[in-house]
């Protein structure tokens, strides 16, 4: 058993991560930091948990020293606390988009500010055991990646790695109402919400920069809103490299997710489901990959999904924890998601 | 280390108080989310502590 | 041409409104009012208004005298406004709750609050056309009433108007989340929202009062917010005088309902909309309304359905501008709804 | 470990079934029947147990003798199947409404034709734990009731059992989509049925019968289908007796639910899951169940949630097996549900 | 007044015919064509015109002579009927696929069939009143594009005429359910179609064709079913030609949609609705445009939003009979749709 | 041409009959949206045609 702290538990990724480490059989939640609900009943806030837990939020000085500590707090928080939390655990497991980036410069551009701890970027390992778990098997320091760029990643990275695309990647990303947190203000309001199809990013979008940081491509990504709360799914339009086939392709992908917990083929002939979808995922920590070649055309499409606040945010991170504790992989993280639903 | 229950004003469910309660502090019933204060100490006293009524707004 | 205002145009009843009164062939919007927001254009808050005006909102202080002014505001600042209003156009028409209640200690009772300008209570003519179409023809104040009390009405009165049912009624309203308006809180947002079934109001809901004030029997209401933007639908639970059967029901309906523009009876043995149904009627001024008469049990049940933003709001009150003015009852409101939608 | 079967297999029931099963630790899914797909891969019809289970679907004829058959299959097909299925294994649990009656003649009137296996049902134990626990724990043929059948039971029992309230309960109960099962036709076509509130039936639901059986007290329920895949919520209006107070209501459900591992009581004062709701059980086995009182009028209301396919059916019905098999009662049905979603 | 008949009228878009056309103020419907329901009330099938029209369905062997005559039948059949149609009418406007595209090698790569009246394919014009109004004021063969299409072409047109943008066009298209019709099967069933992102042609759908004819590009189209009925957005990337700017773009769309009533342009800098999106058109004849510009990529998006039974089909259709008509371009297409929605 | 109303036997709504109905022939009435058999001509009556029990699947 380890002791694990959560920081932003109120939030959704830290609702979603209580949830995990709560039903987590090495684990034991020893702190959820909110400063907004110290002292408050964590149910309270995360009403899936009632029955669950007893336990309190906590304010950040009421931790003690823990194991492991999950940052779940927005962007900027992180690496303006993570000296603190450094001191405090043996492991930080970051979920914010604050060490995803290694280039300052680059971080600067996308976010819009400068980083405050740009001399611990490096140390980060990049929370994607299907690139890094070598890496992350002795990470003491763990950046999560966004839930559209784990998608994006996934989706073309065995094409990129066997170079079977050219070196430019479109993305087309579309997305449910939990992936901009709790906290959001009156354009997250359900009237206006219900039913969208908001292009909240055009051009742009900091998604990319993760994505283009592991591919090592350029790659543009249009994000949409969409009527779901949890889900995400990524369209990838590509074009084939001279020689590259449908054989090849295929090849690529299931060579390269055989022996994946993670990551599901899906690229049917038949079926509602034949490709990706996010709402049979909900709660689960799947990111379903599928794809179609155009030969003729010479382009191909990748398609991916995943539950934002899963294999997007929290389940992934339990998934590095796993793997860094020795763990098996899919500890706590085997629920196989609902149908219907 | 928490006292034996104290009993909830309102819903009547048994609330846990820490033995290092003081007063005025604020502590949450499980039962129906009331906030309660306690009042006295020795024995310890719960009263629904006041708070603006919250509307859901329907 | 009239010259109309309307108070609290930012809001979901004001764009109501003002989607009507800008599409109504006899009537000039002078102003729309927004403490918020004047100056800013009218379809950067409502942008379904696109090129359909210009309009900008202005503040109270800069509206001119009108010929009726519409009151969409919150609960409570009508009742304080009034006399404001009343001297600087010649029709008032109230959309809050403030002057729904002939009874100032139900108004206390319900609302929480004493009344602000009692005397005038028994001044405005409730904007029920159907149950008091003549009155409305020369009144000058008009109190329109609440969404889920609309259809509560006219699902029941037929039937207490003929004495058919004992004097108790049971109701459970069902309401989109567009019925708690554009300035609601963090309860609102679009996943908490999304998919919700929420008992807002197991007992007690305001609308009880106006339902018991105009069929004179006691009112009891559930409320319930589900899945939707728009609609509400109420079913009333009632017992069957001895004497009365399906005949005399269906009898009762029919005749009070027979020469009613905006009122249809929807009660069909076949197809998936036999009963009434709030989703075919966004946008129209429908009050559809049903029953099914359980003659063994000595029960019977009444549904009636409406767009709470048109019936059960701002069409009403233009129905009852139109028979004020003695136009043509339908004026402006002949959109029928839409299907599939 | 033992060997179950499921008929009815490539049904919403059947594949929630497997789901549990599958995940199960004491039990090996020996035969998923099906008439339609016998040979084919059950997750091609279920696709979130793609890679969960590499199982193909039977049909009748090729299961083996195992432990316990669960029927989900349509109404009627149980009981003229019955003989068959207990001729093959130790227990049969049955989840049609087959064995849900113990009176013929009720089961004539509710579903419009005789019953096909009268002498044995008296032999079937009710699947409500909550109830009838300590029968279920030897119980060789199990019938697990209806979907709203259980949220009305359970949420009045308490006070039915302790004479709080008069002899006559009014449901109110909704419903999602998936309540009336994969072989639906066009009325359940995605455009006709999304946003629905439909009063399917406005009076005598099939329900009704069974919540007077376990109640002993005239039940009446009016059932609406409202935008949900899954999820039933049961509002009933009660009388309070003399004598019964806010007070006596809470000790009654605290009394009546304290050890119960799956029923959780929801009253609360604050939040927007203050009262049950469906959304936040999706795939979690537990019936939330709340109540108001209004002393003044001397009535209450009762308020429970459950998800349909789980505690509302498949869940319930591995409850069962648990308890009969003297497994822990939550084996297999540990999944808490998701916030938000 | 004209007379005119609707084939295919118990569909989506037979049904959004007559609602249109039944209001429409020179116009008398003479025939509603159903081979399922002649002899049957047109408000059987389309709810939402319960009091709009008493009309009864008909065969098509009873449509006497009349003026104009629309086409809303399934693929195929149109091509078939056709000369029974113009025999029968002054003028046939055609909703289907059938008369799309001038080449019939197109259509057979596309359609999956050889075309059965290729003769005529040259006859009829696109009905695009803003590429086509001059010859649509005259012609008596109109073919209405796909609703997809129309929302391509007006997304882009404005670039290509003047040659701002590169030769190759990517698409991004998503769609409700009632894009697939009234009469599919399993894959549209609520549960399942329910919050789905359903990739069902991730290359080559056929609308990519007509893209392609009218804008003399390559276009690739990605199609994905959505959470909605109504609604259709389509994304689309391209590359900037050197030269081509921001301030160029502009200035295109507004020179080029200045004064069309039907277009309206949405790239606002704030607000929730600041780029185009299906909700707040449902009903409205409107399809709103928007972009933007990376110049730093030398890439643009462009988007463009509708309803796909309006613009995108039915509402168009109205819209060119009233040019063909000399009528006013708008009459009986006013209604602005609805916020919130 | 219609002949004077109908009555529905089972809502009693109005139900319009042309003057060339003929035997058998099937109408559906407006109020309940039942078919209904003329089942004899002058005068014109109607019966609830047998129809198999439209179910809604819930
Ligand atoms: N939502 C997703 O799908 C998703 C997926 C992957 C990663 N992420 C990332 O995860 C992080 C959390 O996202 P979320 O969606 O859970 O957001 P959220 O719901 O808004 O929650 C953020 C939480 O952080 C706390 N917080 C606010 N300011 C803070 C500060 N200065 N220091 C410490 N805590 C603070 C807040 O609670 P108190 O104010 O009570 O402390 C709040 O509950 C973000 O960085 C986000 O980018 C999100
Ligand atoms: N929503 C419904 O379904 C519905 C149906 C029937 C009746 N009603 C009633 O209609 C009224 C408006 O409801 P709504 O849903 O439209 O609410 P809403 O969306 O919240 O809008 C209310 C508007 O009133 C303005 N306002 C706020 N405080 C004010 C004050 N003290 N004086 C003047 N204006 C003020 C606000 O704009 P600024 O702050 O910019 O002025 C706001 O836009 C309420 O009384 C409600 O009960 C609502
Ligand atoms: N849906 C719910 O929420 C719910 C909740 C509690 C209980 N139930 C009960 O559970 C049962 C199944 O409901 P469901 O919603 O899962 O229905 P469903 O999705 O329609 O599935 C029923 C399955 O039964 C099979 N089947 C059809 N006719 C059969 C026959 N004559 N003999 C054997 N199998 C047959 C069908 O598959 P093949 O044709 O391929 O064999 C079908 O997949 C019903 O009795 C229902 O009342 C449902
Ligand atoms: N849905 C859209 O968004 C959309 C948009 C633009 C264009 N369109 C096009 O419009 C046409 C109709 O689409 P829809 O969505 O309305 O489809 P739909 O709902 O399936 O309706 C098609 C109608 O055609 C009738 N029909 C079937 N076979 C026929 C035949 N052989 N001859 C004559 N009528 C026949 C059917 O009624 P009966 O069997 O009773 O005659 C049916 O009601 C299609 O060609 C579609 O591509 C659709
Ligand atoms: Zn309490
Ligand atoms: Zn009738």
């Amino acid at each position: 058993m380890i002791r694990v702290a959560v920081v932003g538990a109120a939030g959704y990724i830290g609702g979603e991560l209580l949830r995990l480490l709560i039903g987590h059989p090495e684990v034991e939640v020893a702190a959820a930091v909110s400063s907004r609900f110290p002292g408050k009943r964590v149910d309270g806030v995360h009403p899936n948990l009632r029955s669950a837990t007893d336990l309190l939020f906590c304010s950040a000085d009421e931790v003690d020293e823990c194991d492991t500590v999950f940052l779940a707090t927005p962007h900027r928080a992180a690496m303006t606390q993570i000296h603190r939390w450094i001191g405090q655990a043996k492991q930080v497991i970051d979920l914010t988009g604050d060490f995803r980036l290694d280039d300052t410069e680059v971080y600067q551009r996308y976010y819009g500010t400068a980083h405050a701890a740009p001399h611990l970027l490096g140390d980060f390992v990049p929370g994607i055991p299907e690139l890094h778990r070598e890496s992350l098997r002795s990470a003491d320091l763990i950046s999560v990646p966004g839930c559209m760029a784990v998608a994006g990643v996934l989706a073309l990275y065995p094409l990129v790695a066997r170079d079977l695309v050219e070196p430019m990647a479109q993305f087309d990303a579309r997305t449910g109402s939990s992936g901009s947190g709790a906290t959001a203000g009156e354009a997250n309001l359900h009237a206006t919400r219900s039913g969208a199809m908001r292009v909240f990013a055009p051009t742009g979008h900091r998604h990319e920069a993760e994505i283009s940081r592991h591919l090592g491509i350029p790659a543009r990504m249009t994000a949409t809103g969409v009527e779901a709360v949890r889900g995400v799914q990524t369209i990838c339009h590509v074009t084939l490299r001279p020689g590259a086939d449908r054989s090849a392709v295929r090849g690529a992908f299931r060579e390269q997710y055989r022996d994946e917990p993670f990551v599901r083929l899906v690229a049917h002939q038949r079926g509602a489901f034949r490709y990706p979808e996010p709402k049979i995922l909900l709660g689960s920590n799947f990111c379903d990959v599928g794809y179609a070649v155009d030969e003729a055309a010479g382009r191909m499409v990748t398609i991916a999904a995943l539950d934002n606040l899963m294999k997007g945010g929290a389940g992934n991170a339990v998934q590095c924890l796993n793997i860094r504790m020795g763990w098996p992989e899919a500890l706590g993280l085997s629920f196989p998601g609902l149908h219907p639903v | 280390m928490t006292t034996p229950m104290q009993t909830c004003p309102e819903c009547e469910d048994e609330v846990r108080i820490s033995q290092a309660a003081r007063l005025n502090e604020i502590v949450e019933c499980a039962g129906c989310r009331n906030e309660l204060e306690v009042v006295a100490l020795n024995p310890t006293v719960l009263a629904l502590a006041p708070e603006v009524e919250e509307d859901w707004g329907e």
